[in-house]
């Protein structure tokens, strides 16, 4: 058995209430690139963090070659060969490409106590001819690239100190096909070069591609780990979601249910730099799911129904036809919208339960001039124990729930809001199975009331176990329709993806 | 295409002082014909760059210390009572004896509160500003003109010009300019990538005392004199050093921190002169350069903007461009 | 379930600090210096001086209420008021005392909406445009009183509204108005929803762009009233008038309790427990007749002391780490 | 969260009628009144002189050359006179900063009062009367012209607290420093003046013009901007300026904060090497012998100290029961000149940081000491005020 460069020993991490990593071992070989798949939330990304230096551990032990191994910080993580590469932007705007790239390591081109800048820029072309970014010039401000450059930046910056163990933490998504072809190159060179890859996703294909092993994580917890032809998508799916596809566990009907001649929403021919000429019509009653793969701009599309970014061309409107420009006008002609990163856009952390959940029904419950608090209290608490928010009463500030429970109180202020139309963006990313299916059973009977959603999803099963049609997009086009029926099945889903 | 930046460069650095000195050439030849006013303007301008390159560490990580005329004024007074028993000599010290204790004190507060910097140096200008009167008892101090030849002329150029060079080595050239830079573009990912803000917030405070302590030595020689300013009322020394960086920071794509300080720092006083020369009053001088700086911000704004549509425009236009790709295959 | 409860409890707590201990700041001030001018300090007189110089701080801290609660502080407050006393002062000896108060109501909120339309139309950062502003007015002031270094109002018509009871009436109303406005309306929340996080708040509909420029005109507004009471109050208007208003509003509120960077904890009462306590310190002060100057430097290091004091309580209650030094740790972890 | 903000409501109202209760002029004895005996009112039985009254000094909390000699007259006077002096200095030079020094000497329990002139003051007057007439305390007012007709005139005169008010002849004070260079056969001067606005300000600018139409100068420019007036550096600014937009000028009058800005002067004349331009300033400064000797000044007039000095007489005389006036007075406060180098040594070896007036000089301007001293005896002191008159009684 070659070698182990990393080797982790029953590691935990827990956030507040949240337990992101529970008892997790593994081990990486020389010249091994190790897979880590799992769904959203169940704990890769936090491990690669806490290996990459960014986060610390609460308890466990890490070694690299052997020796222990806690990393305070990014710099004493490649001290000892560790590097990573984010899917957010890593690079920071105001400062040009070489400095980026050796942020925090500016000491080796001092000569006399002067930066050398012409060797650092040399030494910044080199290694950026070296990982496939020699279009880019060192001396260029970051904030004058495009997103993919400033990702290859990070890519030459994680690959300088030839690390041992390079860990890729879901990038490939925030890359195009050029990119991506970059980013694989360099993987292998590592490989070749006796070092190591973590590479994280949740692409299944990229993943069996690329990778010589996989661990599954499932909820902070590890599932199993696979080596070389053991690698089956379907297997793989089965360990990550933990059960089989059960039928209960989403809709139990199969015929797609909804009001067929009522349109409650239309979207007309938006176009964005990443979405072209998308149409569609949202009809009462209706969940509509959204799939493709990360990249494949239904995000970005989601985001310009509710008017938060700004489009080319193309028209979002209501059944009477009025245009949706804000957020603001959303919520007054009742649409929502549940963000997917959820702790920075879709709830306030440093504010109390009760003000969240009120905060878009504020102009409702006003009689008169006059907001009476007993009403926003009432309506607080009101929607805290239907949905059974676990918390100590709606004055308890949200950064100390849980993921699970954040998501509640999300989903709680657009119900308090009653809001008719729901875009919901990955609703159930990183939330343990429990309150998953509360969400699915919350969907189902939103639809029973006659309100509509838009399900924008990443995975497979969800999508075709809730939405009544599903649209697959691929390459910022919509390529399928296709509608809810039994025979419905993730291969043939997934081959309008790819 | 390296001509093209070079000349990019110098344009942007000499435009904003040669436009103004332009103005009031015409509206007043004899007076900004003369060279000798180069010579006036160069010495008045000469306490405010220094001051202004103290700041502009602080400044470029994201703080701002409103303190530091106070600390400058205090440096002063205490100079000048030096200079009754040690003479130039005591000058020096005195300043510099201020500079440090009170670099000690600032840095090690701001350890203890994490709290906008803004805020709390207002607390500092008051302190400074009454222990400042206490020190002199309020009475105006004043150094004998022998004991001048600090603000005379070998002196304030080899003063202005190695400070300037330290200043230029330590802002491109320095591990802890880096730094600073990083820090201010995006702290998260400064601190992540294991700088360690406190360390170098301790620098820049540090740093900004030494060179505030030079500019109180020029002061207190130009001036043959100083006297105390209790209150808020030292912020506006400090204002007119701040404006300086302020504009050097948006003309930082286009030439370094060093220069662009001194291109602010003289712009402005070129104003003062000019008001003066018309006989309009010189209290205009205020509202010119806060009308300047306003309207050089909202510019920069609206340049901002533009970029960012650029940038939007070329991500549309490769969407556009790669699905004609598809389509014809 | 003994953790969570136990993180719960510590959140609790460090709200409950952070809420009650200017209010305790306040009474030990009180209570101390009833002790050292033994008892002077509660004559009828000195307490009707503490009400007069603590009145215009708390006008000021509640109409700049909204934008504390949203993290932005406007320096151009001083100018502002400044700009208001000369205007009024021209209209009182033209057209009488009413014009005065319209006029100075009426400038002061033009001030406020322009620099506000900037403010929420530009990512300009507030303090560069607050002080520009406030240059660029002041700079101004000396044509407008050409070269007058303070134009005085008819007497008559000041003495109309020196009895306290107007000053107090105005203060209550005006208290009550925007105590309204910051807890019963949308106003107040969403000014705290942007302080507290800007990204969530825009997507739970807070319209960003109106409650920013609210909050500058709000604080406009004000800036009018401070500046008709400070003119009833010295008899003029003038480019000396207000000056370094801001910053003694920004100790005054920061003593009283509010976050720096705005958010949930931002409370009314902060303005006014600020203020009182100032008002109550200097008259103290001046009772012990200790030298205005250590006044100053005392000011100072209470301000330092009582920022530094909740920081590291409030740390504490959340069992973090309170001293970063040198990357050496000085408080331990407790908990 | 509401009981709170109730409480702070009711502590709101509870202010304003504790306050307002003494505002409606009822027995100023309200709860815990001030220990101190307050004023006993016109009526009370004139006080045994032995007893000593607070007499409560407003002050501008800089003590440079033309303050602290002023002060520090003052200060001895009163105590001179058997009373305790209590000092409060404005925080800032505003209306504001001089109306909440008031407010916190008269919560002291102060007797009497005396208040200087500061910018934009003339509107606080009618204020500060009626505030010591509610509190029943004499208040006098220093480098303060009130002119007939003025509201501020009428307040004072028919307010029975007002003792005094002493101003100088600033059209003089203009008019000779100007002239100290007009006799030099200059024809081209700048000069530096106080804050646009002041009455003070234009009554010297009155003097100038006076003195240019006689000795038929003109002036090309002049600097007012406080920012720069009010400091040494700022000095040597605005000399530079002026040498740049007007090489041809021959002189430079400071027609006051000279105390700041002549060490800049001196300094910028030197460098530029244009000791031929003459100086001439007003307001003392403590080196103005050293300027004189090494000729950059010419002339410097200043030195009116003694106004407060004497309403502290009549203000002790009245408190004792024995006012020397019927009503309120204005007294002109003459100048000390310093027209050569030996006249500004002798008054900075002979006059400079001791007193004016010897103590019993002082005590037999009171009435009880020296029954047959009148209100026409202090006005001959105060005419007779000079550089000779104070070393013939000091030093004589």
């Amino acid at each position: 058995m070659s070698k182990v460069i990393l080797k982790a020993e029953n590691v935990y991490k827990s956030f507040g209430l949240t337990k992101a990593v529970q008892n997790f071992s593994l081990e990486i070989a020389e010249g091994e690139v190790h897979g880590l798949i799992g769904e959203n939330g169940s704990g890769k990304s936090t491990f690669s963090s806490m290996v990459a230096g960014v986060q610390t551990m609460d308890a466990g032990q890490l070694f690299i070659d052997g020796e222990p191994y806690a990393p305070k910080n990014a710099i004493d993580a490649s001290e000892r060969g560790v590097s990573l590469v984010v899917q957010e932007i890593g690079t920071i705007g105001t400062i040009s490409v070489a400095a980026n790239i050796f942020i925090n390591k500016e000491k080796q081109f001092r000569k006399g106590g002067m930066i050398d800048y012409k060797t650092m820029y040399a030494e910044a072309k080199k290694i950026l001819k070296r990982i496939g970014g020699e279009h880019l010039d060192p001396a260029a401000i970051c904030a004058s690239l495009n997103l993919e450059d400033r990702k290859l930046v990070e890519i030459a910056k994680a690959m300088y100190s030839n690390p041992r163990l390079l860990i890729i933490d879901e990038t490939s998504n925030a890359l195009a096909t050029h990119g991506r072809e970059v980013l694989y190159q360099n993987i292998r060179a590592v490989k070749e070069s006796g070092g190591s890859v973590l590479f994280i996703t949740h692409d299944m294909e990229e993943l069996i591609e690329v990778c010589d092993s996989v661990t599954i994580m499932r909820d902070g917890v590890y599932v199993d780990t696979l080596r070389g032809d053991e690698m089956v998508a379907k297997r793989l799916k089965e360990l990550m979601v933990g059960r089989e596809i059960a039928d209960n566990y989403y809709r139990p009907d199969f015929e797609p249910k909804y009001d067929a001649d009522t349109v409650v929403f239309r979207a007309t021919d938006i176009c964005a730099p990443n979405a072209s000429h998308v149409s569609f019509e949202l009809h009462k009653g209706e969940i509509l799911g959204l799939g493709g793969l990360a990249d494949c701009g239904m995000h970005e599309v989601g985001r310009i129904l509710f008017g938060l970014d700004r489009k080319d061309s193309g028209r979002v409107e209501l059944a009477d036809g009025t245009e949706i420009k804000t957020p603001v006008q959303a919520i007054k002609l009742g649409v929502g919208y549940l963000s997917k990163n959820r702790d920075t856009e879709a709830v306030i952390l440093n504010y109390s339960i009760g003000d969240n959940i009120v905060m878009p029904s504020l102009p409702d419950l006003r009689k008169g001039p006059f907001m009476p608090k007993r009403a926003e209290r009432e309506m607080a608490d009101d929607w805290v124990d239907q949905l059974e928010i676990k918390c100590n009463g709606s004055k308890q500030y949200v950064k100390e729930l849980s993921g699970g429970n954040k998501q509640k109180v999300v989903l709680a202020k657009w119900l308090a809001k009653d809001s008719q139309i729901l875009i919901m963006d990955c609703p159930t990313r990183g939330i343990d199975i429990g309150v998953k299916e509360i969400i699915y059973q919350l969907m189902m009977s939103l639809k029973e009331q006659g309100k509509s959603i838009i399900m924008i999803s990443e995975e497979m099963p969800e999508l075709i176990g809730m939405s009544d049609r599903i649209l697959v997009m691929k390459d910022y086009k919509i390529n399928k329709e296709i509608l809810r029926s039994p025979e419905v099945n993730e291969q043939e889903v997934v081959q309008y993806m790819v | 295409m390296k001509a093209k930046v070079i000349g990019q460069k110098i344009v942007a650095t000499l435009i904003i002082p040669c436009a103004v000195y332009l103005l009031f050439l015409i509206l007043r030849p004899q007076v900004f014909g003369q060279t000798s006013l180069i010579w006036t303007l160069f010495n008045q301008s000469i306490a405010n760059i220094i001051m202004a390159w103290g700041l502009s560490f602080e400044m470029t990580a994201g703080n701002m210390d409103m303190s530091v005329g106070a600390e400058m004024i205090l440096g002063s007074l205490v100079g000048c009572m030096f200079a009754k028993t040690l003479g130039i000599p005591g000058i020096i010290l005195g300043a510099l004896l201020v500079a440090l204790i009170i670099g000690v004190l600032k840095s090690v507060l701001s350890a203890l509160i994490n709290m906008k910097t803004m805020i709390i140096s207002i607390a500092y200008t008051l302190i400074l500003g009454s222990v400042g009167y206490l020190v002199v008892k309020g009475e105006s101090v004043i150094i004998t003109s022998d004991q001048t030849t600090l603000g005379k002329f070998p002196y304030t150029l080899i003063i202005l010009v190695v400070a300037g060079i330290v200043m230029y080595v330590l802002d491109r050239f320095s591990v802890f300019g880096a730094h600073c830079r990083a820090l201010g573009g995006n702290e998260n990912l400064a601190v992540v990538a294991g700088i360690k803000k406190k360390t170098v917030e301790t620098k820049a405070i540090f740093i900004c005392s030494i060179y505030a302590a030079l500019s109180a030595i020029i002061y207190l020689s130009r001036g043959a004199g100083t006297a105390a300013q209790t209150g808020l009322s030292s912020m506006s020394t400090v204002f007119g050093a701040m404006t300086g960086v302020f504009i050097a920071m948006i003309l930082v794509k286009y030439i370094n921190m060093t220069v662009g300080i001194v291109v602010g720092v003289v712009s402005m006083n070129i104003i003062t002169i000019g008001l003066i020369a018309l006989n309009m009053p010189s209290s205009m001088k205020d509202s010119v350069n806060g009308g300047f700086l306003l309207l050089l911000m909202i510019i920069n704004d609206i340049i901002q903007k533009r970029e960012a549509d650029k940038l939007y425009r070329a991500a549309s236009m490769t969407r556009i461009t790669e699905e004609q790709a598809v389509a014809a295959e | 379930m003994a953790d969570k409860a136990l993180n719960a409890k510590k959140y609790q707590k460090s709200a409950l600090i952070s809420d009650l201990l200017p209010l305790g700041g306040l009474i030990a001030v009180v209570i101390l210096f009833g002790i050292l001018t033994k008892g002077k300090i509660f004559s009828s007189f000195s307490l009707q001086t503490i009400y007069n110089q603590s009145f215009l701080y708390i006008l000021g801290g509640l109409g700049c209420a909204f934008l504390f609660a949203q993290g932005a502080i406007d320096l151009s407050m001083g100018a502002v008021i400044a700009l208001c006393s000369i205007l009024g002062a021209f209209a009182a000896n033209q057209y009488g005392i009413i014009a005065c108060i319209l006029v100075c109501l009426i400038v002061g909120t033009i001030c406020g909406t322009i620099t506000g339309f900037i403010y929420s139309h530009t990512n300009i950062a507030v303090f560069i445009l607050g002080l520009s502003v406030c240059f660029l007015i002041k700079g101004t002031l000396y044509q407008i009183t050409n070269g007058q270094a303070s134009i005085s109002i008819p007497y008559a018509d000041k003495k109309m509204f020196t009895p306290i009871w107007i000053s107090a009436v105005v203060m209550v109303v005006f208290a009550l108005i925007i105590y309204y406005l910051f807890e019963y309306h949308t106003m107040g929340k969403h000014s705290k929803a942007i302080g507290a996080g800007i990204a969530a708040a825009a997507q739970s509909g807070v319209d960003v762009t109106k409650i920013k420029w609210l909050g500058f005109v709000i604080s406009g507004f004000t800036c009018g009233m401070v500046a008709f009471f400070t003119m009833v109050k010295t008899g003029s208007g003038g480019p000396a008038t207000g000056s370094n208003f801001e910053f003694n509003v920004m100790i005054a509120m920061i003593l009283g309790g509010m976050p720096s960077e705005g958010g949930a904890r931002a409370k009314i009462k902060s303005c006014f427990i600020g203020a009182i306590l100032i008002a109550f310190y200097s008259n103290g002060m001046v009772l012990l007749g200790a030298d205005s100057r250590v006044q100053e430097i005392l000011k100072g290091v209470v301000f330092i002391v009582v920022i530094v004091g909740t920081y590291r309580m409030q740390m504490q209650a959340e069992g973090k780490k309170a001293f970063q030094f040198f990357g050496l740790k000085l408080a331990k972890k407790n908990g | 969260m509401k009981k709170l903000f109730s409480l702070i409501l009711a502590l709101a109202m509870v202010f304003a009628l504790a306050a307002c209760g003494s505002d409606s002029g009822s027995a100023p004895a309200a709860a815990g009144s001030a220990p101190a005996a307050s004023a006993n009112g016109e009526d009370a039985a004139p006080a045994a002189s032995g007893q000593s009254f607070n007499i409560g000094a407003v002050t501008t909390g800089s003590t440079d050359a033309t303050s602290k000699p002023l002060y520090d007259s003052m200060e001895q006077a009163i105590k001179a006179l058997g009373c305790n002096y209590i000092e409060s200095a404005m925080e800032e030079d505003s209306g504001d900063g001089v109306l909440n020094a008031v407010n916190n000497l008269l919560s002291t329990g102060v007797d009497g009062l005396i208040v200087p002139n500061v910018a934009s003051m003339y509107g606080l007057i009618p204020t500060i009367a009626d505030l010591c007439e509610q509190n029943k305390v004499y208040f006098s007012l220093f480098w303060t012209n009130l002119d007939e007709g003025t509201e501020e005139y009428d307040a004072c005169m028919n307010n029975p607290y007002f003792i005094s008010t002493t101003c100088e002849d600033d059209v003089y004070s203009g008019y000779w420093a100007a002239s100290v260079v007009g006799k030099l056969g200059v024809e081209k001067i700048c000069t530096i003046t106080l804050p646009d606005g002041f009455t003070t300000t234009n009554m010297r600018n009155e003097g100038l013009e006076k003195a240019c139409k006689e000795y038929n100068m003109t002036v090309l420019g002049s600097c007012s901007d406080v920012s720069l007036t009010t400091s040494s550096a700022g000095g040597t600014t605005i000399t530079e300026d002026f040498l740049a937009a007007y090489p041809d000028t021959e002189a430079i009058v400071v027609l006051g904060m000279s105390q700041y800005v002549l060490p800049g002067i001196a300094q910028a004349l030197e460098d530029a090497n244009r000791t031929d331009i003459q100086v001439a300033g007003i307001d003392f400064n403590e080196y103005q012998q050293d300027y004189m000797n090494s000729g950059i000044l010419d002339g410097i007039i200043g030195g009116h100290f003694a106004g407060p000095t004497y309403s502290v007489i009549l203000m002790v005389n009245r408190l004792q029961g024995n006012p020397l006036a019927e009503s309120g007075v204005i007294l002109r406060d003459s100048f000390i000149e310093l027209g050569s180098a030996e006249e500004a040594d002798e008054y900075a070896t002979k006059i400079y940081g001791n007193c004016l007036y010897t103590d019993e000089q002082l005590a037999n301007c009171l009435v009880s000491n020296n029954p047959d001293f009148t209100y026409d005896d202090l006005v001959a002191i105060a005419d007779a005020y000079g550089l000779e008159d104070i070393l013939s009684r000091t030093q004589g």
